[in-house]
């Protein structure tokens, strides 16, 4: 049922801000997302703690604190909307009423701070996506996938009004790929094997929203475990910042089949690629920051909200800090951070804030430099102009790498040795690979046997064609 | 004795290939396993833990070299054998129960066979048994556990004490790491050591194994 | 050896912006602050722990990870420098030798850091008052204040580059006024008792940093002890945001003291009422807002960006996020915000963030209404236009009080009817105040005849006139 | 009988004056003291604490509340004495060692008396041997602690400890409060009852009370 996406929604960079997207999305209690105001979405989660029969009570107190004191501050501080992320733990996955439990419990909360002081909100669900556990994985079949879709079935009864997945097809390659530095592993990972998965879980997502009633919204997936994982290891200095980039490029060309099956925003916050699928769908994004330095350090704090349309956390543990509990103080930093974002956008001013946001991060990092307005412009241009995922994803490395280049050849961005050396060596293996993934899976199928799964794919049966 | 210095630059540069045929015509020419080993390929292995300790490599490329070290290992091994030589130290490694993560794991157990240890991995998301089971098998000296959620931190704990139960405490090190780990975390557990990365890893196993030969 | 400033340092309320102060402020390594651009000050401390001969191993390693993760990241994100805020914890003031093993243990993570990568910081120190022990507190003599003394003398020859206080001198007057919302003991406790201490006090500070040979900067004080009480009051509903509001403004007449008694900047980030100070001195100041959420919430988030020199987390504790260690996350946090502002000064924009910051907050709150520029500038002219300290608290607490009522009769600050009620009480309350504070010590001395030690402020052999 | 109505409401506006003069004329007219303590002004009490809570009140409001209350009470003590009346209950309250912020405190004591407590405020920076002492000399029926600041949340533990050595913790309910303490931490140190503020501790020092008379 996929057709590719095959011209931009936006016609120009410029059309690329904060709050602001061609297509917003209705949702929750009066929310309207993308339709001119920024909304801070807070996530939150437990702190170290066993989940299990005995600590299910707490569990559960925690998170009626949490909503609490969440919903408490974005009522203080008159914030035009909230919404609040549940991204389940794995135990929660494992055992679906659990999870259903929470999400119940948190949009009671949401429900109840509505009616008593028309705080617009709305509740994102996020399943783990356990499927990851076999060696390889299986993703079409067994009890991991069984309790995955029926956890999205009960997170949708119980009132979710967003669902999103971080989902893990191909990840088993493309971690083997990143370690080695291996690009053909890589680009295989997010152009041909991830995009099948993509296509199959997601169309299966939006089903089960429809056939609840439709007032779930599938929201969007993340190449959390792909780009963030190459992110994280470049921050720690495991890998090149470039191949990073680059990485975080191609995978914009997997998030965004989910959009292609069915997918309508808000995509999910730590999905840095964001600013490209909002070019090519129009959806609007989650995007997260400086403010998610609780989560995790980036090169992006800034830029990454120049065109965001929920500006996150991305997760703080429900730990005690001197002003109150963090979810809470996170929740006070993410309204500010807003207002000023709707502030200069009520004066008109959307794309000069913007502009500066960009300016702050763009040059410091080759991560950052690719996530401007015209770089996210000219990736989204390159993916919808190439052919099927694997050309996709190519399509997006080589112009990531040329922004990198273009950039270093004229001074802008100013890369130590090995990280040039990194840079040249990622161009000449983009250069290499063949130019249609029929020419990857007999060497993939050998090098990584017994490491992915092919039936999880739909190998042999697919359609390896446009 | 030109080839194990060449042996030494081609695991320096990842040569998996270079490493194999150096090694096997050295061997071939009556070269001294055991001296192969502790001249030459460890001393490589240290350079790339030292440069990717200053941020001259990244993981690749050290995983290239381990790769590479690996390959020239398993072509000796059975000379080491019957020589009797031992390894630095035998390590039962796994991610713990709950946690299917295991990039960190897998980059500290190519590290440490790196460095001279017998490594066996158990792979993720390990219930305690597991860990008894493969300490008892392979007589490990040390059990590595990884955890990289918050959640699945306090499966460390359980492991330790499933450990303690089975009467296996005393006869092992352990030691802890994971991005959510910290120090005080492994004391308060009564692990024996943590380790911030991969490289640290192979120094603490060190410190371990000596600790556990002076006591 | 007082004289009251009788002029502002700036002309007009727009030459009020962030990162600019007609008297800049060189110290520490390479370090200039009010010059151009914005710095992030990271304040860090101990997580609940006791401190102890047996614990000291522990606290020092506690520091010694703060400064080394805190610098990282500033290295790391290239931030053009840095300003660590040691707030001793009273056992360390207590214990003079330990406030000083600290500082220099920060210093030499600072050298160490510059040396290596060029790194520009400074360290701040702030010993903490404890003069406030006694029943009523003894100021100017006993063993509190000799180890006070000791404290600055060692922490000044450790390596301090700026020390500041967070003085008490009338704090126990005010705690009641507030408590019963009594404003004669209020104004007295901000406009006879405390500039009196100040005075004094400020008079040793700035002996000990120019007798130690002048590299010590001589920072400024904060009214923490009395408007951040009422303002954390005020968040709790425990007292008006008018009542809060207020004080802010008069508390700016008593910090004031400091710069007239050798303090030359950058001021200290708690004290709010830092844009007053700024418009009368000229000198740099130090703000908290948003990104302090971690240590108190506020509705001054974004207006307290506005006017700061240096941007500050307030204080975080040493706990374990899932990024890292908390102050870590707080000083990546800080660096993005610096680093926006320095983009919008360098395209020659700052007024216009710093309206964005202002408007953001400025009519949701009265205690934002009093903060921007325009009304920053009004009560400091206010301020300089009046007679001693008294009557410049007066001053101020009539000009605040005229700013919220304009604002509420123009319909630009909408308020319930409870904190209407109190704006009535407190502008009548300003009314009925003596002219001259001659005709208030006689009541003051019998109403709180035990809670203050007037010989702590050198009654009776003080000079009431100007 | 409208005095005592009037009674109520001069308290509920705290106005100390007029609830002075009113408790003076109705015990003249021969009041009973009892019924106009329980019929009356702790009603009144409760309706401040009710508002605080709605927060129709601040503290200032309810602070007057509370010392127009005393100032009746005061008057009202000789008789009360004589009738045999016991207070609610016996408080023994202080911030611990260490800690030198009191507004919370003072706060939570005001409205225990108002609650019609009998209370003791040994005041802040109070060390453990103090606590001791009052206790024994006072008869108290619950220790309140309070801490504002993180470093001295120990000393509520160790305040804790003392009165558990001195053999008095079986005898007395220990409840505690202030801005860093959590409901956890006063599990985690065997605390009987945590306060999040000063008119939910009315409200716990009566569960305590009624716990106490119930075991
Ligand atoms: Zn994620
Ligand atoms: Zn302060
Ligand atoms: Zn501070």
């Amino acid at each position: 049922m996929s057709t590719y996406t095959c011209e931009l929604a936006v016609s120009n960079p410029d059309e690329l801000v904060f709050g602001s997207a061609p297509k917003p999305v209705r949702c929750g209690f009066d929310m309207e997302i993308g339709a001119g105001t920024v909304f801070p979405e807070v996530n939150f989660t437990l702190p170290a703690m066993e989940i299990s029969d005995a600590t299910w009570g707490e569990v559960v107190g925690h998170y009626e604190e949490m909503a609490r004191n969440v919903l408490k501050r974005a009522v203080s501080l008159q914030a035009p909307g909230i919404v609040l992320e549940f991204e389940l733990l794995p135990p929660m996955t494992e055992r679906p009423e659990w999870g259903a439990e929470i999400t119940a419990l948190l949009r009671r909360h949401l429900a109840a701070a509505y009616e008593k002081s028309g705080l617009k909100s709305a509740l994102r669900v996020t399943p783990t996506d356990i499927r990851d556990q076999g060696k390889p994985p299986l993703l079409r079949t067994g009890e991991a996938w069984e309790k995955l879709k029926r956890s999205f079935e009960l997170c949708i009864a119980a009132g979710a009004d967003i669902v999103s997945i971080e989902s893990v097809g191909g990840k088993e390659v493309h971690d083997l790929g990143l370690m080695y530095g291996d690009l053909r592993s890589i680009v295989f990972a997010l152009g041909c094997l991830a995009p099948r998965d993509m296509a199959w879980l997601w169309d299966h997502i939006s089903a089960m929203c429809a056939e609840a009633g439709g007032r779930t919204v599938p929201g969007g997936d993340t190449a959390c475990g792909f780009a963030n994982t190459a992110m994280q290891l470049a921050h720690q200095k495991m890998l090149p910042e470039v191949l990073a980039a680059v990485v975080r490029a191609m995978s914009a060309a997997r998030s965004l089949v989910a959009f292609e099956h069915g997918a309508v925003g808000p995509s999910k916050d730590c999905a840095y690629e964001g600013p490209i699928l909002k070019a090519i769908t129009g959806c609007p994004i989650s995007m997260e920051g400086k403010s998610a330095a609780c989560a995790h350090f980036s090169p992006l704090g800034n830029i990454a909200a120049a065109m965001c349309d929920l500006w996150s956390n991305e997760s703080v543990q429900n730990v005690r800090l001197l002003s109150g509990n963090a979810p809470e103080a996170y929740a006070e930093l993410l309204s500010y951070d807003c207002r000023l974002m709707n502030v200069a956008a009520r004066n008109g001013q959307s794309k000069l804030l913007r502009d500066w946001l960009t300016e702050s991060d763009e040059w410091l990092s080759p991560q950052a430099a690719i996530l401007s307005a015209p770089a996210a412009w000219e990736i989204a241009e390159a993916i919808v102009n190439a052919g099927d995922g694997y050309q996709r994803c190519l399509a997006a490395g080589h112009a990531a790498a040329g922004i990198l280049r273009r950039a270093v050849d004229e001074g802008r961005l100013r890369l130590p040795a090995k990280e040039l050396l990194w840079l040249e060596r990622i161009e000449a293996g983009l250069r290499e690979m063949p130019s249609a993934e029929t020419g990857l899976w007999d060497e993939m199928l050998e090098k990584h046997a017994g490491v992915f799964e092919p039936s999880s794919y739909g190998w042999p049966h697919f359609d390896l064609g446009h | 004795m030109s080839e194990p210095s060449r042996l030494y630059q081609a695991i320096l540069e990842g040569n998996a290939k270079d490493a194999l045929a150096i090694t096997q015509q050295a061997l071939a020419e009556g070269a001294n396993a055991l001296e192969l080993v502790n001249g030459h390929m460890i001393p490589a292995m240290d350079e790339v833990g030292r440069r990717f300790e200053n941020e001259d490599y990244f993981v690749p490329e050290l995983l290239l070299s381990a790769r590479a070290m690996k390959a020239a290992l398993d072509l000796i091994r059975p000379q080491l054998a019957s020589s009797g030589a031992q390894p630095a130290g035998r390590v039962v490694i796994g991610t713990v129960k709950g946690d299917l993560h295991d990039i960190g794991k897998n980059l500290v157990a190519s590290m440490l066979e790196g460095g001279g240890f017998e490594v066996h991995d158990l792979g993720a998301d390990v219930p305690p048994e597991k860990f008894i089971e493969a300490v008892r098998t392979t007589g490990a000296d040390i059990v590595a556990l990884s955890a990289l959620l918050t959640v699945t931190m306090p499966a460390m704990r359980t492991t330790i004490e499933a450990l303690s139960q089975a009467g296996l405490r005393d006869r092992i090190k352990v030691m802890v790491g994971g991005a959510p780990v910290t120090d005080q975390y492994a004391r308060e557990i009564g692990a024996d050591g943590y380790s911030e990365n991969a490289s640290a890893a192979v120094a603490l196993a060190r410190r371990l194994m000596a600790a556990r030969t002076a006591a």
